[in-house]
């Protein structure tokens, strides 16, 4: 890896400090069959410095790991880098100084020119500073059906989200699950968005989530949505599994018929050996809009006083950006890269129909990125509450949507 | 209290300062004191006061809200779920601890045989962490691969028992594990008590007649009160931190269904990022378990301070 | 026992005769049977599962015995389940669970029966009030009490450093966990020495400082001899607890001294596509081995403990 | 002889033929737990190589008495002072006292030998010297073939000499009996009380002893302090005790059966009661009284039959219980309406509803007066 060699050496940082071998500690929770391989790219890359990178996995999701990251960082103990949803989630922390401002490495290699869609980098900078690194993109709008489920029932796989539904009864009749869904709530959340995007339309998408616009929740438009939300609930009846990637394996034996998931679903696709296109295919914008929105992840790099470990920081953001590993690593994750200067022929038939929304600007905001976390919980819950229980009426759930949309932050 | 000068005395001895007696029992109480000061009574109160502020993913002091969290938190659905449901769970938990505990220690206390076999299976779960607990019997509950589809397949195939999926009866399949991870520590609390009965008791039921149930309900029981004091208690804290548990059986579904308060403060906390609201809740079950404890405590400790 | 007493002087004579199947010992043993199958099931299920192979797991019945036995799960929980990187299953954690379990176990033990002595023998002013406050102290959710005990450690940590001149601290090391560990064993443990030293006479604390020893003397000398039935009942409290602790482990250490259930969890949860139950199960009765052995081997003490003493209220 | 003692004030005077220095003397002591007073201003002189022996029933704070000697209990007012030295804040060990508890207290997980010498390692003795020291008491107390045992392994008898020993080892001026044969069977009660008296004679130590037994004070101690509501009611020795009770209460708490008495009054040196009169000429009286009072006479100071012709005082009455005790018999009759206890020759053959010709004098009995009940 000479390649990869000469590009450490040609970032300005590096030159600045020709630190000493260090070790990272790194805390993630990229645990998956995709995600793991995905992130053992980076330390490869890592690797390969003369630094080591100290694999900090935490199991479960970001609700198992954000507790122990924040009270290892307000305990003075950080670890050096964290993965963390950019945005809101981590302000505060920033605003608090905990966080080593990037913002020379950025200037340095450009990052403003180089990350597309830019929305990512602003997510990173606070009061015109950088403080993380975003490393992909990922869009939950997605519509992912099993050929193999298809082919049992006779019929051809569907090209949108309403001829999915209409297919739903004669998949049932096959002893298929229609769609598969994990319990936890941030999944039916999910799906409740790219529902929202396909049925409601990207207008009232934007209203609510970027203007908060309460009046829009409460619309009409936003009554479809929650209609055919309502309906898509009844398709999920059997598919009692909790993780996300046991309803993507539904999919993946032909167990299920399809699931609404986010584009790194594509992971478990490719470690299970499947082909885009002939054993599964994936629908972005769930088949009605050709239209993503555009969320990530993020590292952060817990400020310390040791000037070896700055340095050494500062050189893993440089290094998680470059092109090399951008494409190494997005290829094993199944999401899309943050530079549009890559090549990724390598990538499959799902990834370049994101490559391709994306070159062609067709982006909407993310919830992550839009709402707090607290905001984001709440709506969570009801959408969970909601898909579990269907006593809860329409009118009702839109009435606590809306309410919740009135009081966002 | 000065000393009196009385009598011949050749001298009159000045009392020592109260501070320096026994100083080595005052240095060793000190962590006692630390912790109960420092960490139960000054937390809460740092837990409290953060209750009325708007902090977020940080404790922020210095952003007072007053209530707002508090009306957030009573209008909340999940909230008042997760309230139901620690009632029905605490209640059936104590209730069916004590009693399958009581009425377990009774059968091994009638000198049978295999005493110490029989006592060791049903004390064993309690060395298993609720995590384990949980996945052992998520899966045994699975409806596809455990007890419902071995039953059907023994061919009575309309057999139903899916309670992690069914969000009517979800808390009493989270019970069934709970009480079986707990109940045998009651069991042998409850037994070791009973064994520290006087044996005339028996003799003198067994001369009077009075058949061996009653003898346990109307004499037994109300002489093991410490113990049972004792086993309430250790229930009691363990029902209301109850969280891994549900964490690892059913995630607090399906939908919201099997939500518990210690669950809801700490997603509230960590996921939500609303220290505050997360407070607010945490506030609440602590003046619930203050509601409950004071007047035990002060029943328990006020009364015989001198005894 | 009716017709006994029509020829009482003929038949009812010598012992009582013993009926092995009497209707009260089928109902006892029958409900004992039930009662034990209960108990008995999931630790059944969870080592029939661990011992079978994926295929057989699918086909359905999680209570057949395996038809082909194999051990592979075992080794791969032990040896090479990953999480993130890390490809080395839970034999690294093991032993860091012994480094955390160990001090901890001792420090807390120490600490909370030194208090429950001091609350029996030596009271003071208030002493009754702070145990009170510790028994509240028992019903807090850990999870309330995180952010400001990393700032009290944090803090004190820093202060000890400084007051030294060493870059000492308790968060991120062993003794911050050790702390933690005491603080939320100090409840029970304390309620629970309390209760057994309340047991001993007083007398024999009275002549022991007639015989001139102190507070020390008496602790070591007389009430340590004495309650080692109590200590023992404490012990596998802590050891079942501590070792079956997740979230301070996962918060007071780092990356490479991760305790054992970090690792389970790591393990459980992180799914490789199709979840592994084998391996999972395999691990989960890998984790649990200390404190069931501990279990297996000293119920017996562990019941005699708590008869000794910790029952009195 | 002793003193007499009123509820105010006590004052001791030394008895003459045993004027010794004082040993252990207590000095206003006030004991409060809260707001409930144990024990009132007491003062307590005991003298070199006495047996006091502290007498109450239970509650009558005997014990607790004992407890602030030894240090177990502190004090909230007042002094104590043990061979001259200001004791009253000092630790139980430095005070140069032994105890012996009811319960005997022995340390479960030392040996006999243990038990022995731990008191004296704490002091920091020489090894030799406490080997000499534990065969010596061991010798004394004839418990050497013990000595490798556990305290679970010995009886009852034995573990009380042991715990007996544990205090004698320490060479001390002062020994401390808490009810230390409460614990034990009638039998071994009796030879232990009477091992425990040749101990004393034999090591002439001041001895200060609690119980609740009255046999037991009678014949172990030099002085009895009896003892009601953290109040010494009579400090003297058993034969001024048991002939001139200081007090209603002390009259009525020693000797069994209890001392016969009536209520009347005092009036031209007559006491009458209804249908008793008694002429007082013969009565010690303190100072010349007029008034309601108790008259008290005990049992064996009342002559039957004959012998009652040379009494002051000669009545018949019925008998009504017959108690034969072997030695004696107790005969219960009626007198003024109360009960009257005779004792009479074990060989006498009285049956129940027997007449009985009684008589007694003045010159044996008590008078109290009625409202401060003190003896008159």
């Amino acid at each position: 890896m000479d390649l990869m060699k000469t590009l450490v050496a040609s970032t300005a940082i590096c030159a600045a400090s020709a630190a000493s071998a260090v070790e990272l500690e790194v805390t993630h929770w990229w645990t998956s069959g995709g995600e793991a391989a995905a992130v053992a790219e980076f330390a490869k890359a890592f690797n390969e410095t003369e630094h080591t990178w100290v694999d900090g996995a935490i199991a479960g999701s970001g609700g198992t790991a954000r507790p122990i990251i924040i009270s290892r960082i307000l305990g003075g103990d950080p670890m050096h880098a964290t993965q963390l949803n950019h945005g809101r989630q981590a302000e505060e922390l920033v605003e608090a100084g905990l966080m080593l401002d990037l913002t020379d490495v950025a200037e340095a290699e450009g990052w403003a020119d180089v990350v597309n869609p830019v929305r990512l980098l602003d997510a990173c900078t606070l009061d015109g500073r950088v403080y993380c690194v975003p490393v992909n993109i990922h869009s939950p709008q997605w519509l992912w059906l099993s050929h193999d489920a298809f082919e049992k029932a006779g019929l051809d796989v569907p090209s949108d989200w309403f001829q999915f539904v209409d297919a739903a009864p004669a998949l049932k009749e096959a002893g298929v699950v229609p769609l598969a869904m994990g319990q936890q709530s941030w999944q039916t959340n999910l799906a409740f968005g790219a529902i929202m995007v396909a049925v409601g339309g990207t207008d009232l998408y934007v209203d609510i989530l970027t203007n908060k616009n309460a009046d829009a929740a409460a619309s009409a438009e936003m009554t479809k949505v929650f209609e055919a939300f309502a309906a898509a609930r009844l398709l999920s009846e059997g598919s009692n599994v909790q993780d996300w990637n046991q309803a993507t394996n539904l999919v993946i034996t032909g167990k299920a018929g399809g699931q609404i998931h986010g584009d790194w679903a594509q992971g478990e696709f490719q470690v299970a050996n499947q082909v885009a296109g002939e054993d599964y295919t994936c629908l972005p914008g769930l088949g009605v809009n050709e239209i993503i929105a555009t969320g990530g992840d993020a590292f952060y790099f817990p400020k310390t006083d040791d000037p070896e470990i700055t340095a050494a920081q500062k050189e893993l953001a440089s290094l998680m950006i470059s092109k090399e590993v951008q494409v190494a690593f997005n290829l094993k994750k199944g999401s899309l890269p943050i530079r549009g200067d890559v090549d990724l022929s390598a990538a499959n038939d799902c990834m370049k129909k994101g490559l391709a929304i994306l070159a062609a600007g067709n982006v909407l905001p993310d919830g992550v990125n839009s709402f707090s976390a607290d905001t984001d919980g709440q709506i969570n819950d009801l959408m969970v509450e909601f898909w579990n229980d269907t006593s809860i009426t329409v009118e009702d759930a839109q009435a606590r949507y809306a309410d919740i949309i009135a009081n966002a932050d | 209290m000065a000393v009196t000068d009385a009598g011949p005395a050749t001298e009159v001895a000045k009392r020592p300062s109260r501070l320096f007696k026994n100083l080595a029992s005052k240095i060793a109480a000190v962590p006692m004191v630390l912790v109960a000061l420092v960490i139960f009574v000054g937390c809460t109160i740092w837990t409290i006061y953060h209750s009325f502020t708007r902090s977020r993913l940080l404790p922020a002091p210095e952003k007072w809200v007053g209530l707002d969290n508090y009306e957030r938190l009573w209008g909340e659905n999940r909230w008042l779920i997760s309230i139901e449901n620690l009632a029905i769970y605490g209640f059936c938990s104590l209730t069916l601890s004590l009693t399958i505990g009581f009425v377990l220690a009774a059968l091994l206390d009638r000198k049978i045989r295999f005493e110490n076999t029989i006592r060791t299976i049903i004390l064993y779960p309690f060395a298993l962490s609720f995590v384990v607990t949980g996945l052992a019997w998520q899966w045994i509950l699975n409806p596809q691969l455990g007890l419902q589809n071995v039953v059907r397949s023994w061919g009575w195939e309309s057999f139903a028992f899916d309670p992690l999926n069914n969000a009517e009866i979800v808390i009493f399949g989270i019970l069934i594990a709970g009480i079986w991870q707990g109940s045998g520590f009651v069991m042998v609390l409850l037994l070791a008590g009973m064994r520290g009965i006087d044996e005339d008791i028996w003799k003198a039921s067994r001369v009077e007649g009075i058949p061996a149930w009653k003898t346990y309900i109307f004499i037994v029981i109300p002489m093991m009160r410490p113990v049972f004091v004792t086993a309430i208690v250790i229930i009691a804290s363990g029902i209301i931190k109850v969280y891994d548990l549900v964490v690892a059986q059913t995630s607090g579904g399906p939908g919201i269904a099997s939500e518990v308060p210690a669950k809801y403060v700490i997603e509230k906390m960590f996921f939500s990022q609303n220290l505050g609201l997360g407070f607010a809740a945490s506030t609440m079950m602590l003046l619930s378990v203050l509601v409950v404890l004071i007047p035990w405590a002060y029943l328990e400790f006020g009364g015989k301070k001198n005894g | 026992m009716a017709d006994a007493t029509t020829n009482a002087v003929t038949e009812a004579r010598g012992p009582k005769p013993r009926r092995v199947f009497s209707s009260t010992n089928i109902i006892i043993y029958g409900t004992l049977l039930v009662v034990c199958l209960y108990y008995l099931l999931p630790l059944y299920v969870m080592i029939v599962t661990s011992l079978k192979g994926m295929p057989e797991i699918r086909l359905g019945n999680i209570f057949s015995p395996p038809v082909e036995v194999t051990f592979q799960p075992w080794v791969k929980a032990w040896s090479e389940a990953c999480t993130g990187i890390n490809w080395d299953g839970l034999s690294r954690g093991f032993w860091n669970s012994v480094q955390i379990l160990v001090p901890s176990v001792i420090v807390s033990i120490a600490v909370a029966s030194v208090s429950g002595y001091a609350l029996v023998n030596w009271r003071f002013k208030g002493s009754e009030a702070f145990f009170t406050i510790l028994i509240f102290g028992a019903f807090i959710p850990y999870q309330v009490m995180i952010y400001p005990i990393v700032i009290i450690l944090r803090d004190t940590g820093g202060f000890i450093g400084d007051v030294t001149g060493t870059n000492f601290r308790l968060m991120g090391s062993i003794w911050g966990l050790v702390i933690v560990h005491t603080i939320f064993g100090m409840p029970i443990l304390t309620l629970l020495f309390r209760n057994y030293f309340t047991s001993v006479p007083e007398e024999l604390f009275k002549a022991a400082r007639v015989d001139g020893a102190g507070f020390w003397g008496i602790y070591f000398k007389i009430m340590l001899p004495m309650s080692l039935p109590i200590f023992v009942v404490a012990m596998i409290l802590q050891v079942t607890g501590i070792w079956n602790d997740f979230l301070f482990g996962v918060i007071y250490t780092k990356p490479e001294t991760y305790p054992m259930t970090v690792q389970l969890n790591n393990i459980v949860n992180s799914v490789q596509g199709v979840k592994e139950y084998n391996v999972n199960m395999a691990a989960t009765l890998l984790t649990g081995l200390v404190p069931l052995t501990i279990y297996f081997i000293s119920g017996r003490l562990f019941v005699r403990g708590i008869a000794a003493g910790a029952v009195k209220g | 002889m002793g003193n007499t003692t009123t509820h105010a004030d006590i004052e001791f005077e030394m008895p003459a033929a045993s004027k010794q220095s004082v040993s252990v003397s207590v000095k206003d002591l006030d004991l409060r737990f809260g707001s409930l007073q144990v024990l009132k201003n007491l003062n307590l002189d005991i003298h070199e190589g006495e047996f006091l022996v502290l007498l109450g029933s239970s509650g009558c704070g005997k014990s607790t008495l004992l407890n602030c000697i030894a240090g177990l209990l502190e004090i909230s007012d007042g002094q104590i002072f043990i061979k001259g030295r200001n004791v009253t804040w000092e630790e139980p060990s430095e005070r140069g006292i032994g105890m012996v508890f009811q319960s005997y207290a022995l340390y479960p997980q030392m040996t006999v030998e243990g038990n022995m010498s731990f008191g004296l390692k704490n002091a920091g003795l020489p090894k030799s010297e406490i080997s000499e020291r534990v065969s010596r008491a061991s010798e004394i107390l004839q418990i050497e073939p013990l000595m490798k045992r556990k305290p679970a392994a010995l009886s009852g008898g034995q573990r009380q000499r042991v715990a007996i020993g544990r205090a004698l080892v320490r060479d001390v001026d002062v020994f401390l009996f808490d009810e230390p044969l409460s614990n034990l069977d009638a039998k071994l009660r009796a030879d232990l009380r009477v091992e425990l008296k040749q101990l004393h004679q034999r090591i002439e130590n001041t001895m200060i002893y609690v119980t609740h037994d009255q046999v037991e004070a009678m014949t172990l101690a030099d002085r009895i302090a009896i003892m009601k509501d953290g109040i010494i009611q009579q400090l003297a020795s058993p034969d001024e005790i048991y002939s001139k009770p200081a007090n209603l209460y002390v009259a009525d708490f020693i000797g069994s059966p209890a001392m016969n008495l009536l209520k009347g009054v005092v009036a031209n040196g007559t006491f009458t009661a209804h249908g008793v009169s008694v002429p007082l000429s013969g009565y010690d009286f303190e100072k010349p009284f007029e008034g309601p009072a108790w008259f008290g006479i005990r049992p064996e100071h009342v002559a039957i039959g004959d012998a009652a012709n040379a009494s002051d005082t000669q009545l018949t009455v019925k008998a009504e219980v017959v108690d034969p005790l072997g030695s004696d018999t107790l005969v219960m009759a009626r007198l003024s309406d109360e009960r009257f206890w005779l004792r009479i020759s074990g060989q006498s053959k009285v049956k129940i509803g027997d007449e009985l010709k009684i008589g007694f004098s003045a010159v044996d009995a008590s008078l109290f007066d009625q409202s401060t009940e003190i003896r008159l």
